[in-house]
């Protein structure tokens, strides 16, 4: 944050400040779709009416400009990974990364010779989703796991 | 047709070209030298009797442990026919240290892409190929990696 | 009306439209004024590059492009201005009566003649 | 960091006025000043998945494009020659991952002609009405993709409500929802219950008068017509040189579905006809696609009604894992359970390709046995990387809005295309 981040001590201002930021940032979290493979379909299915991700305040977007967090859906290859780094560069900066499937968490059944065994070596990933093809359940469950992190943020000085 | 007329026509024609025939689960393959590769083609897709006017398919292949006269890597062309519904397959054996094969883009389009993909990942040439470059793997890739020696995990 | 010093005039039943006025770009600047204050800063050189599906740009993003945009683009601007100044003629059309009724027609027929010439230039031609 | 320090960070790394080192525009020509070059790049909405297309622009009119595909390359026919045939199966079901069912179908199918291994009819049935399924699941999702990129908003929301309630019976009989792995090399995997029968058979009765609801949202809307009638024309032997498949070949009026070519599992028992589009445009191959699902529909109907009872796989013990009870009490079948589990089993020497029809298209598997377990080599000929070839000669002259329902029109699906 630009004046008011990293230097005042922790105190009743500053939560009552952290409470309100944290609050208006975890209730509309804009995902920046990075669909690559079967994940993106589970994704697609979480967002369409029967399990809605709307009632969460998650809405999908396609650019990098206007998204906070960026879900990596499906299978990283080593062609694919700077493209990844660039468009995760390109996010504005409250911004964080789930990676969904067990291909995006650790490179799932295809340990082969093209894919990127896990995305956390290209990006700081926040929150892992189990599963291949995880439940549009388990996606949610993902999301309000990213919002209990998102609470725990603060502005006062870090110790 | 069945597959033994096929090879009874192919043979009347190309009786020098073939090197072997063998049928196995009621399909007929056809082993041929690489050098007419092209007037084969050509000939199976125009002879009014057989008109395989649809590439089904064109793979790679590498078998490291044929003799050397045989070829190491191989093509194989997957030809069906639209109009009388009935394949046949051609297979072209490739030495090893210069696989070279003519290209059938001019006879079939979809050949395009098929023989980009045999490059990219068995390093097969062809000759007179409109673009003929990496199509899978980045542009930089230096190996071919589905050839038998490489690992599984890559370098 | 409130006693006033020579020399100074203030349009008091404009007072509310001034203020009016003050209240509505005030509450666009202070806002924008914190944001940018408050907001995490931290550009750096990736984040600031222009965004190509993922990929480094081609060629810089002012490019020439061809002179059909521009004349498409004068001749919008001329006729949208025409239209505005309909808008005053709209509002009071009773109360000029026969005589805006004409001049209006007067003015649309001026710039008809130009939208002639111009269709018949060949601007109006896409390619 | 003030303002000037960002602009001579900027400029210090100037944009290269050039392309990247890899990126040659077209075959000897380098960067020749074109009119205007787009890149359509891999993380893009509407390019059903991580497709990469250089588009050469003239204003707005396309001449020229060049699809950059294998960003999603994961190497599967590499790791399917390290596998015995039966770990390959969960393989096939992440190549098109939207219809997962008629992946297996077609593997299995593949493997069984190279083992002359003959099914039980019950068994042919359920793979069937699996097929069948999972081909609504798959056109369901074009349709609703395919709207989505062209803007009607609602028709996506329709699909997706029906392909859930068919993703629920998946999930019913084999507890996965997307990648099922529910048809196995000699039969399936259990056997459906007379739940999932009621079910399903609801669902058939319903679904005429659901596609009829999508149908009247854009079969006649004058936007959906604007941007799809004469959009992307294939003529028939344009298509056949370009070795198109499936609906994409059939919109241009092309008679070649594989169900009625080469009959596998049963289908020459079940009548159903196979639809034509007659100009060879976007628009037929839609209606080609929304005529699939109502002859699926009645396909599954037919299956439903002619069930044959029986066993759900074969009797060959080599192949198939014998029953738990047998296992426990007879020393034979455990013996064969030890051997399947650990070894798997082998197949003499040979090679066979088989085409089934997938939602996309005819997908091939050439499979070369070398008398191991592992197959010496498994082609597969993925019919969205066979008709995505077409998308430049198809959508040369068109606008640029219009390549967006080119890529929709192709049904491609990355997954099979990049392998």
């Amino acid at each position: 944050m630009g004046l008011i981040e990293d230097r005042f001590r922790k105190n009743t201002v500053t939560d009552l400040a952290d409470f309100g930021i944290n609050w208006s940032r975890k209730m509309s979290l804009w995902p920046m779709t990075f669909g690559l493979a079967c994940c993106a379909i589970e994704m697609m299915a979480t967002g369409a009416s029967h399990h809605d991700l709307d009632r969460f305040g998650i809405v999908f977007r396609a650019s990098p400009r206007q998204s906070d967090v960026m879900v990596v859906a499906g299978t990283l290859t080593k062609k694919m990974a700077p493209i990844l780094r660039k468009v995760y560069d390109q996010m504005p900066e409250p911004r964080w990364v789930i990676a969904m499937g067990s291909c995006a968490s650790s490179g799932g059944i295809f340990n082969t010779y093209s894919v990127v065994q896990g995305v956390d070596t290209i990006v700081p990933v926040d929150v892992y989703v189990p599963g291949c093809a995880p439940r549009p359940e388990s996606l949610m469950y993902g999301f309000i796991k990213l919002q209990e992190k998102i609470e725990k943020d603060t502005i006062a000085k870090k110790a | 047709m069945t597959q033994e007329e096929i090879v009874k026509k192919i043979e009347e024609n190309f009786e020098e070209q073939i090197t072997g025939v063998y049928y196995f689960a009621g399909q007929g393959n056809v082993s041929v030298k690489a050098k007419k590769i092209l007037d084969i083609c050509k000939f199976l897709r125009d002879e009014p009797g057989l008109e395989f006017d649809y590439l089904a398919d064109l793979a790679g292949a590498d078998y490291p442990d044929r003799p050397y006269e045989e070829g190491r890597f191989e093509v194989v062309y997957n030809l069906y026919s639209t109009k009388r519904n009935h394949r046949i397959r051609i297979k072209v054996g490739l030495p090893e240290d210069n696989p070279v094969v003519e290209s059938v883009v001019g006879l079939w389009v979809t050949a395009d892409w098929h023989e980009r993909e045999a490059f990219d990942l068995y390093g097969i040439k062809f000759n007179n190929h409109p673009n003929l470059k990496r199509i899978l793997m980045p542009d930089d890739y230096q190996w071919h990696p589905l050839r038998k020696e490489f690992p599984v995990q890559g370098y | 009306m409130t006693p006033v010093t020579p020399g100074y005039y203030v349009p008091t039943h404009y007072l509310p439209v001034a203020m009016f006025i003050a209240v509505a770009v005030g509450f666009g600047v202070v806002n924008l004024l914190i944001a940018s204050l408050i907001r995490p800063n931290k550009p750096y050189y990736e984040k600031l590059s222009p965004y190509e599906c993922g990929l480094n740009p081609f060629t810089d993003a002012r490019q020439r492009f061809s002179i059909r945009f521009y004349i498409i683009t004068m001749l919008f601007l001329l006729f949208d201005v025409e239209t505005v100044f309909m808008y005053p003629w709209a509002i009071n059309y009773l109360k000029l009566g026969m005589f805006g009724l004409v001049e209006m027609f007067l003015f649309i027929l001026i710039l008809f003649v130009g939208y002639v010439y111009a269709w018949m230039k060949g601007a109006l031609e896409w390619d | 960091m003030s303002d000037s320090k960002i602009q001579n960070l900027y400029d210090q790394r100037k944009l290269s006025p050039f392309l990247d080192d890899d990126d040659e525009i077209a075959p000897g020509e380098k960067h020749l000043h074109k009119e205007m070059i787009i890149n359509m790049g891999p993380q893009h909405p509407s390019t059903h998945g991580v497709l990469r297309l250089v588009l050469e622009l003239d204003g707005e009119t396309i001449t020229e494009v060049h699809p950059h595909i294998g960003y999603l390359h994961r190497g599967i026919e590499k790791l399917a020659e390290n596998r015995n045939y039966a770990q390959v199966m969960p393989l096939t079901d992440r190549l098109d991952y939207v219809s997962s069912m008629t992946n297996n179908l077609g593997y299995a199918v593949a493997v069984e002609k190279l083992m002359d291994l003959k099914l039980p009819p019950r068994a042919n049935y359920i793979r069937m009405i699996m097929a069948e399924m999972s081909r609504i699941c798959s056109h369901l999702l074009f349709l609703g993709c395919h709207a989505l990129d062209i803007g009607a908003m609602t028709v996506f929301l329709y699909c997706f409500r029906e392909r859930e309630y068919l993703i629920d019976l998946f999930e019913l009989i084999c507890g996965a929802r997307l990648t099922v792995t529910y048809i196995k090399i000699g039969g399936v995997r259990r056997d459906i219950n007379q739940e999932f029968i009621d079910k399903l058979y609801k669902f058939t009765e319903e679904f005429e008068a659901h596609i009829e609801e999508y149908d009247t949202l854009i079969r006649e809307n004058r936007i959906w017509l604007e941007r799809t009638v004469g959009i992307g024309v294939i003529p028939p032997d344009v298509a056949i040189s370009y070795g198109l498949s499936g609906p994409t070949l059939r919109g241009s009026g092309v008679n070649y579905d594989i169900r009625k070519a080469e009959p596998y599992c049963a289908y020459d028992e079940i009548d159903f006809e196979v639809p034509l589009g007659k100009n060879c445009d976007t628009y037929d191959r839609y209606r080609c696609r929304v005529e699939e699902m109502r002859q699926s529909n009645r396909i599954i109907r037919q299956c439903l009604d002619k069930l044959p009872k029986g066993s759900i796989q074969t009797e060959n013990p080599k192949v198939v894992l014998p029953q738990k009870d047998m296992v426990m009490r007879d020393i034979e079948h455990l013996i064969h359970q030890f051997y399947l589990v650990i070894k798997g089993f082998s197949i003499p020497k040979g090679e066979v390709y088989s085409a089934t029809e997938a939602p996309k298209g005819e997908l091939g598997f050439y499979i070369v046995s070398n008398g191991t377990n592992m197959p010496h080599r498994v082609k597969v000929r993925a019919p969205s990387f066979v008709n995505l070839e077409v998308l430049p000669y198809m959508s040369r002259g068109h606008l640029l809005a219009d390549i967006i329902a080119c890529i929709g029109t192709l049904d491609i699906v990355l997954g099979e295309c990049d392998r």
